[in-house]
């Protein structure tokens, strides 16, 4: 596969590193947040037939994470962004 | 105060360098070359970047990288480049770059981390498509790029048509330069 | 009809007028007892078991596409019970039992093979884990032997024991292990499910399950709506999605596993065997091909298909454990979609939806599952509590901090 | 021997004779010649067995669907199983052998299976071989396995070397043929980046084969030029020898290179095959089409094979296969074999032609409406008999007869995503199903445009619109005139009869066979294939598999596409594995890690260990020493008597810098960092979210905002993978820079009475106890070198680590070597260590296994609740917080003398050997030469309460079972006093 990274353009997935479902950016706080909340963040998946977003990291490469839009039945790439940019526009910080 | 001097070896693990001329080509180990790498601190770019323009370090754009005196520079991963400069003069690298960055950057000292070879001569392209999937004939010279070579990731270079350069892993020296030998003589 | 040597003499001489079909291909009746959803091996293991075992009728499987077509049908053939931890090991034990009398039972020869299997060893800290492994397989009843060097030697002397990157220092032998006819396995079961009066209907895709108050009525599907009292699902590789129509979201992620085989060779690899210093494994068909494996492509995928940088991964395996294989040919190469769930072990639970059941998340485990997982589904379905090899594979125990995690690699389903 | 059925023309260097020998016996050929066309020059149609009957088989084809001519090519080591006899190309001093076959190809003793064909049914075997239920693998199975398989390999390791590599073009064009020659021209002449792959080692596909003309020259000499002038554009690759395998995703393909295939062996550094992964932007399909047969009784037999084939043997090799020819068809293209052959002067004696209508050919004997229904000959083709229109039989004397049923798109590649192919009825084949395949198109025959004309336009067309896809204009093409005959065609698949016609002609799946699936209702295309087997051999169904869903559809009245289709897989052609493996055998599986250190050690006799890709020391002997206990004892001794020096290297040093450095470790750390003082180092626990422990190892504070971290060898790459992660995806905004250093410090651990003693010699510092305190850390000099010291210990000892730029390394264990001379200083190796750390009561690898928690290590009150770090929450859940769960303690044999294995599990005395019973197990196992005995740590089911107690570790696969005390982890110095001296 070849995964368009928005800096460095097209690359082998095989520089990269697959961690799983782009849900894993919403980690819950663990002062306020029950173990029920950790068990569904860390071990439920929705693990769709389709467009899937899920989180891969740049190894071999600028070490940037990445969250990439990627059709599970067909493994079309439609959309590709640094997971940074991600994070922060879904509200993460410090 | 001890009085003796440590004596360094090169990654190949010799008292000098080694050269290798196979064909075409020349695979020269490089061990005069001091390394740190150059981060920015969160917000502080504008920072960075006036010093480095003082300091004479360029900062080149992504996948690219830039020829300087005593600094040469290539881009690693967002707002990090890793910084080039002689051994001989710029030993401790880190001790030089300090001053002129203060807190506006993280730098740490790579020189050791890596072994690099610079191989030169015409036709890169067709020995480094049996190391990397880089296409090196459509880069331009300045490209700097991370790929695998022998199941390793390393920093390629392509300083010209003729030269490039190649960091690996200096623990790996071996291998690599196994590897770049090993391909230069099937292709040759 | 029975099958055996004599029948088949009989109809030599006869032009093999007298074979009838292996199985019907019945109308869906307008509601069953139980629906199975899922034609694959363990679907079909677990009407099969309902109806023979737990003396139950009124049967049917729902299967979308054509009677093992799943992942029993695109796998290495490989059965083995040499699991590590007590959630897992007394429930593969259990499969391997069944494996040794099945073909008996149900009248069909799926070649049952028990050639052995070893794990070869490269480490110390490796033989200290096959020696834990060994001990916990014979606690719970299976057979293990730890070989030394010299005994792997004189076994498969063409291993590369003298110029390896990594040195073979023994290995975990189960004798036991061995591999199966994968196909007949699958029909196998549906020809037994089918004389005992279980309905297996085939092309028929389940699109909805209609549930009120908490309990199932029956499932909606592309020949109409079929009613049932139990709904058990057994469509690993799509679990999610099936569940989703329940509404229920799985611990577990859809990869592809990739499966080769060479082109046909005379005989070199009696048993089975797994490089502990790469991703490869393989054994040698009863045809001659050399059927082997690795690790999966690592990312969510329900293509049935992978890409290269595993295909040369594990082929690169192969040529370490073996050089001399470099001039046979890879001749085919497929992938299946595997439940791969977060702690690598399967799950056989009830749902809270009242008469729906799960069976699914078996990683790469299922094929050598396939008849404990049916035994136990089924037990599960006729008698409400779970069979007593199975009862760790609850869906709570990811919630309880009670994970059946072999390979130590936490909630990361590409790496079990 | 001479070439008795070599004739004129063909396009072989009559200039040069080859010598070459097929099972022992000499023959003659020429360059340019195929193993398979030199063998039929000479006479020689019998070429091989089939699977399960063991009937005779010769060639069928003139390419790679070759599913007869099999052969073992070569001898000893380079012997290459069944290699197909119409591509190997023939060079001089080639040696081939039959197989299958036992004793000889013309004898073979298993041939005794045709006479039992009645009972070996497709699937017989699944009815049978059941009792008694043991002799399955003591019987059937041995014999079974021994009858089966094609040919063999020597076991003997493969010599010759493979390559690997990556190529990158704007198109890549698959197949040379008059399709992929004019999309090449159109491309190329363009400036796109092209490279042109074909699988023959000579360019132009059929024209090599055919005698019509393309303008006013012969096909070859027009596709001659046109490589002429591909290859004298720069932006234009050609690869012949090269077959496309695969097509992955994104614009992958995968293609071998059969770089040495035609040599007797390759040239010294040379590779046998290159595999490469082409990155295309565009691919363009122009891989032909495959003639398939028309099935009819025992029309298996050598001398029988495809019309196509028969008419490229006459015109590209020179070779008439047999002196009298008959060819069988239901289209025009077997016609034009006749035409051909006897241009060429072959004896055609009859067309058999199951058509009524159509053109008569002239001056040959065209049977129309005739039937080819049984054939003769032994060893080869007789005679046939056909069935005349009117319904009288008649036997012709041949010894060769073309079939031709039609032609099948080689649309393989384009299914290998999946996408099903569709059926064309005006051409009676399937055609490649709309492109599920991005940027790959497909022109010419493999389109199901089967005439010369349309393969040209198309061609170019296919190139234009690539072209402009990709923003580049394409010049006006000038493609020659070519004959342009329409498809003429009406389907006839197989001619009924009672008796075996045969389908899969290696895997011997017969018309009956598909009858018998359909009875026993096995009609789905995929039950078809896996209970018959068809399409299962080396051809992958090529030639059989739409003669076979052909006859499934007759059987079960639908038509061929409602039947089913096949969906080919990779690879198109089979591949060395050799070549898919590369470089990456023997030692050069994984490259090497090399400490510092590494050369002293050699130097020193050391023996190394793999640890992940690094060596290490694992002892270093001295003379005299028989045993590795021996080195390992004294290294262990001397240490804790007065030195030891040990390479610490791998261990995975990150650098983390950052105003946000303190308050990011206390995230990813389950104890706390932020509050540790500048110049000091803290030992740390990593936790996964899933609660588990992941990591553990020193941090330590250089300055304000400024730490070392260390982990452990074996997670250095995935802790640094993780903290990437928390860096960037779950705190983005924290001033947090990281890099590893790993590899840019040779670091030592200097342990034991006497270290401070010896590194005072060295270090250019004050570092006695009050200088530099336990736990201190902080930048020295070394002989006014800048170094690193932290005093921390992983042995128990007084100790600390002191680190030197790498390059310096091997000079600095000399120098500790000399300096510790006076206190009798060793190195000691990863045993000495591993024995220390457990007298110790450390945990490492074999604790850190994945599924312990702190609380199972006995280090619960390490994970602070007063912050969110990474795992604190889920850490919580009951399963992992049991009182009576697993506990990490000390254990040692009752009788001193008695020895342990690890791995052992715990079982109380008295308790049978049963999983209920069992209590735990022995993690880690040393002699410890300090205590005299055998000493180990292990996890034990309520363990912290249950000190002092004795129970079993039992070793079932040994059978031992040894008496043990359970005590504390901490053998020696529980108080810490030594370290902290």
């Amino acid at each position: 596969m070849i995964i368009h990274h928005p800096i460095l353009g097209p690359r082998d997935a095989q520089e990269f590193v697959y961690l799983g479902d782009a849900s894993l950016i919403g980690r819950p706080d663990g002062l306020t947040a029950s173990i029920e909340d950790f068990h569904n963040y860390t071990y439920l998946r929705d693990n769709p037939a389709g467009a899937h977003r899920e989180l891969w990291y740049h190894e071999q490469g600028d070490r940037s994470w990445l969250v990439v839009t990627r059709n599970t039945l067909t493994h079309e790439i439609l959309q590709v962004e640094l997971a940074r940019d991600v994070a922060r526009a879904e509200g993460r910080s410090k | 105060m001890p009085d003796f001097i440590l004596t360094p070896i090169t990654a190949l693990g010799h008292a000098t360098p080694e050269v290798d001329i196979i064909g075409p080509w020349t695979i020269t180990e490089r061990a005069d070359v001091a390394l740190a790498s150059l981060a920015v601190r969160r917000g502080r770019l504008g920072d960075l970047q006036a010093a480095a323009a003082g300091a004479g370090v360029p900062l080149p754009a992504a996948g690219a990288a830039a020829q300087g005196m005593p600094y040469s520079s290539f881009w690693m991963t967002p707002e990090m480049w890793m910084v080039e400069a002689p051994f001989a003069s710029h030993e401790d690298i880190r001790a030089h770059l300090l001053p002129a960055f203060g807190d506006a950057a993280s730098i740490t000292e790579q020189t050791d981390a890596w072994v690099r070879f610079d191989l030169a001569g015409a036709d890169l392209p067709r020995l480094f498509e049996r190391l990397c999937n880089f296409d090196l004939a459509k880069a331009p010279a300045g490209a700097a790029t991370r790929t695998v070579m022998e199941h390793l990731g390393c920093y390629l270079i392509k300083r010209t048509d003729s030269l490039v350069t190649v960091y690996g892993p200096r623990s790996s020296a071996q291998s690599l330069h196994h590897a770049l030998v090993v391909a230069a003589q099937s292709v040759l | 009809m029975r099958y055996s040597g004599f029948r088949i003499l009989k109809e030599a001489l006869t032009g093999h007028k007298g074979w009838g079909h292996a199985w019907r291909d019945p109308e869906p009746q307008a509601s069953y007892d139980y629906i199975i959803i899922g034609g694959g091996g363990h679907g079909l293991a677990t009407a099969y078991y309902l109806a023979k075992e737990f003396k139950q009728a009124r049967i049917a499987v729902l299967e979308k596409g054509y009677l093992g077509g799943g992942n029993v049908g695109r796998n290495t053939t490989i059965i083995r019970s040499n699991y590590l931890l007590d959630g897992n090991e007394p429930f593969y034990e259990f499969s391997l039992k069944l494996w040794e009398g099945l073909e008996q039972d149900f009248n069909y020869n799926a070649m049952v093979s028990q050639r052995g299997i070893i794990n070869l060893i490269h480490t110390d800290a490796a033989r200290d884990a096959a020696t834990r492994r060994g001990n916990a397989m014979i606690l719970n009843g299976a057979d293990a032997e730890l070989l030394n060097r010299d005994q792997v030697r004189a076994m498969y002397p063409f291993l590369n024991f003298d110029n390896a990157r990594f040195p073979i220092k023994g290995a975990l032998m189960q004798r036991r292990g061995g591999t199966v006819r994968h196909d007949a396995v699958a029909w196998g079961y549906a020809r037994g499910a089918d004389g005992l009066g279980v309905d297996l209907i085939q092309n028929c895709e389940v699109t909805g399950m209609r549930i009120e108050n908490g309990k199932i009525l029956g499932v909606e599907t592309s020949r109409g709506f079929i009613g049932a009292k139990k709904v058990g699902v057994a469509v690993a590789g799509s679990s999610s999605k099936v569940m989703a129509h329940a509404g229920m979201r799985l611990p577990m992620e859809s990869h592809v596993l990739q499966a080769f085989v060479s082109e046909g060779l005379k005989p070199l690899i009696d048993g089975v065997m797994t490089f502990g210093a790469g991703h490869f494994y393989v054994s040698q068909s009863d045809k001659g091909g050399l059927v082997f494996g690795g690790d999966i492509d690592g990312y969510n995928s329900y293509a049935q298909r992978g890409n290269l940088p595993v295909v040369e991964d594990v082929i690169e395996g192969g040529m370490a454990l073996m050089p001399m294989i470099g001039r046979a040919r890879l001749l085919r190469t497929w992938g299946g979609i595997m439940d791969m769930s977060m702690d690598g072990s399967p799950i056989i639970d009830k749902t809270h939806i009242d008469g729906l059941y799960f069976n699914g998340g078996w990683c790469y485990g299922g094929f050598k599952a396939t008849p404990a997982s049916g035994w136990c589904f089924a037990h599960l379905l006729a008698k409400d509590e779970p069979h007593v090899t199975a009862k760790a594979y609850r869906f709570d125990r990811f919630l309880k901090g009670l994970m059946i995690d072999e390979k130590g690699q936490g909630a990361q389903p590409n790496l079990h | 021997m001479s070439q008795s059925n070599r004739i004129s023309g063909g396009l072989i260097d009559r200039s040069r004779t080859l010598r070459f020998h097929f099972d022992g016996l000499p023959y003659l050929g020429h360059p340019g010649d195929t193993l398979a066309s030199a063998l039929l020059a000479n006479g020689v149609r019998l070429m091989g067995r089939s699977f399960k009957y063991h009937r005779p088989r010769g060639p069928i084809s003139a390419g790679s669907e070759e599913p007869n001519a099999l052969v073992e090519l070569r001898s000893g080591a380079r012997q290459e199983p069944n290699t197909r006899a119409t591509v190997a190309e023939l060079f001089d001093g080639l040696t081939a052998q039959s197989q299958t076959r036992w004793p000889s190809l013309k004898f073979d003793a298993l041939a005794i299976n045709d006479r039992f064909n009645s009972f070996l049914t497709a699937g017989f075997y699944y009815k049978t071989f059941m009792w008694p239920a043991s002799f399955w693998e003591k019987v059937y199975e041995p014999i079974i396995r021994r009858a089966a398989g094609l040919g063999s390999l020597t076991k003997l390791e493969d010599p010759d070397s493979y390559d690997k590599g990556f190529l990158h073009c704007d198109i890549l064009i698959i197949g040379a043929g008059p399709a992929g020659l004019s999309a090449a021209l159109t491309a190329g002449r363009s400036g796109a980046r092209v490279i042109l792959a074909d699988e023959d080692f000579r360019m132009g596909g059929r024209l090599n084969a055919e005698t019509f003309e393309l303008g006013d020259q012969a096909g070859f000499v027009w596709a001659d030029a046109a490589v002429a002038e591909l290859s004298s554009l720069p932006n234009v690759r050609l690869m012949t020898r090269t077959t496309v395998v695969g097509a992955f995703d994104h614009g992958i393909y995968g293609a071998v290179e059969r770089v040495s295939d035609h040599l007797i062996e390759p040239a010294p550094g040379k590779p046998r095959q290159t595999f490469w992964r082409i990155y295309s932007q565009r691919a363009i399909l122009t891989g032909g089409a495959t003639e398939r047969p028309i099935a009819f009784e025992n029309n298996d037999r050598p001398g029988i094979m495809l019309a196509g084939s028969l008419r490229a043997y006459a015109n590209r090799w020179g070779v008439a296969v047999g002196e009298r020819t008959a060819i069988f068809t239901n289209n025009d293209d077997g016609l034009r074999t006749a035409r051909d052959l006897q241009a060429k002067g072959v004896d055609v004696v009859a067309v058999i032609d199951s058509r009524d209508g159509g053109e008569l050919l002239p001056g040959i004997r065209h049977l129309r409406g005739a039937e080819v229904i049984d054939s003769a000959g032994r060893l080869g083709l007789s005679s046939i008999t056909v069935r005349h229109a009117n319904g009288k039989t008649e036997v012709i004397k041949a010894t060769a007869l073309g079939v031709s049923g039609g032609w099948n798109p080689n649309v393989n590649i384009t299914s290998h995503h999946r996408s099903r192919p569709i059926w064309r009825d005006d051409i009676a084949a399937f055609v490649p199903g709309s492109g599920e395949i991005a940027n790959l198109s497909v022109a010419g025959a493999a389109a199901g445009t089967l005439s010369t004309h349309g393969a040209l336009v198309t061609g170019d067309e296919v190139a234009r619109t690539a072209l402009a896809s990709l923003g580049l204009t394409a010049t006006a093409a000038n493609l020659p005139k070519a004959e342009d005959a329409p498809v003429r065609i009406t389907p006839m698949w197989y001619v009924k009869g009672s008796n075996r016609a045969w389908i899969d002609p290696q895997n011997d799946v017969t018309v009956k066979d598909i009858k018998l699936a359909h009875q026993e209702n096995f009609t789905s295309v995929e039950h078809l294939k896996r209970y018959t087997t068809l399409g299962m051999a080396t051809d992958q169904g090529k030639t059989s598999n739409v003669l076979g869903l052909a006859v499934m559809a007759g059987l079960t009245g639908k038509s061929i596409p409602d039947t089913g289709t096949t969906v080919y897989r990779p690879p198109y052609t089979p591949v060395a594995l050799g070549a898919l493996g590369g470089r990456g055998r023997g030692q050069e599986f994984k490259p090497f890690r090399l400490t510092p250190s590494h050369k002293w050690a050699q130097e020193q006799g050391a023996v190394f260990v793999e640890v992940g890709y690094w060596l290490r020391t694992q002892w270093l002997p001295k003379a005299g020493e028989t045993t590795w206990r021996q080195s390992v004892d004294r290294e262990v001794l001397a240490t804790r008597k007065s030195v030891g020096i040990c390479d610490v290297t791998t261990l995975g040093k990150i650098d983390i810098q950052g105003t946000d450095a303190g308050a990011f470790l206390d995230k990813v750390y389950a104890n706390t960092f932020s509050t540790l003082a500048v110049g000091k180092c803290r030992y740390g626990l990593m936790l996964r979210e899933d609660g588990m422990v992941f990591d553990d190892g020193t941090t330590a504070r250089m300055g304000q905002n400024e730490y070392v971290t260390t982990t452990t060898t074996a997670n250095a790459v995935t802790v640094f993978r993780h903290l990437e992660f928390c860096r960037q995806v779950l705190w983005p905004d924290m001033d947090v820079q990281l890099i590893s250093t790993t590899e840019a410090w040779a670091q030592f651990s200097v342990a034991g009475p006497n270290a401070r003693k010896l590194l005072q010699k060295v270090v250019d510092q004050d570092i006695s106890d009050a200088a530099f305190p336990y736990m201190g850390a902080g930048n020295i000099t070394v002989g006014g070198l800048r170094a690193r010291l932290f005093r921390i210990s992983f042995s128990g000892e007084l100790a600390y680590e002191i680190a030197v730029p790498t390059r310096y390394g091997d000079a600095m264990i000399r120098k500790l070597m000399e300096a510790g001379a006076e206190f009798d200083a060793v190195v000691y190796g990863t045993e000495a260590l591993g024995v220390m750390r457990i007298e110790k009561g450390h945990v490492a690898g074999n604790e850190l296994n994945g599924t312990s928690t702190a609380l199972n290590m006995g280090l619960g009150k390490m994970v602070s609740r007063k912050k969110d770090s990474i795992g604190m929450v889920l850490s919580q859940r009951e399963g992992m917080t049991r009182d009576d769960g697993l506990r990490l303690v000390g254990v040692k044999p009752v009788n001193p003398a008695a020895e342990l294995k690890a791995g052992s599990h715990f079982l109380k005395t008295g308790v049978a050997a049963k999983a209920e019973n069992d209590d735990g197990w022995l993690t880690s196992l040393v002699y410890s030469p300090h205590l005299g005995h055998y000493i180990a740590l292990g996890y034990l089911k309520d363990g912290s309460n249950r000190i002092g107690e004795k129970m079993r570790a039992v070793n079932l696969l040994a059978g031992t079972d040894t008496e043990i005390e359970i005590v504390s982890p901490h053998f020696i110095d529980p108080e810490g006093e030594r370290l902290r001296a």
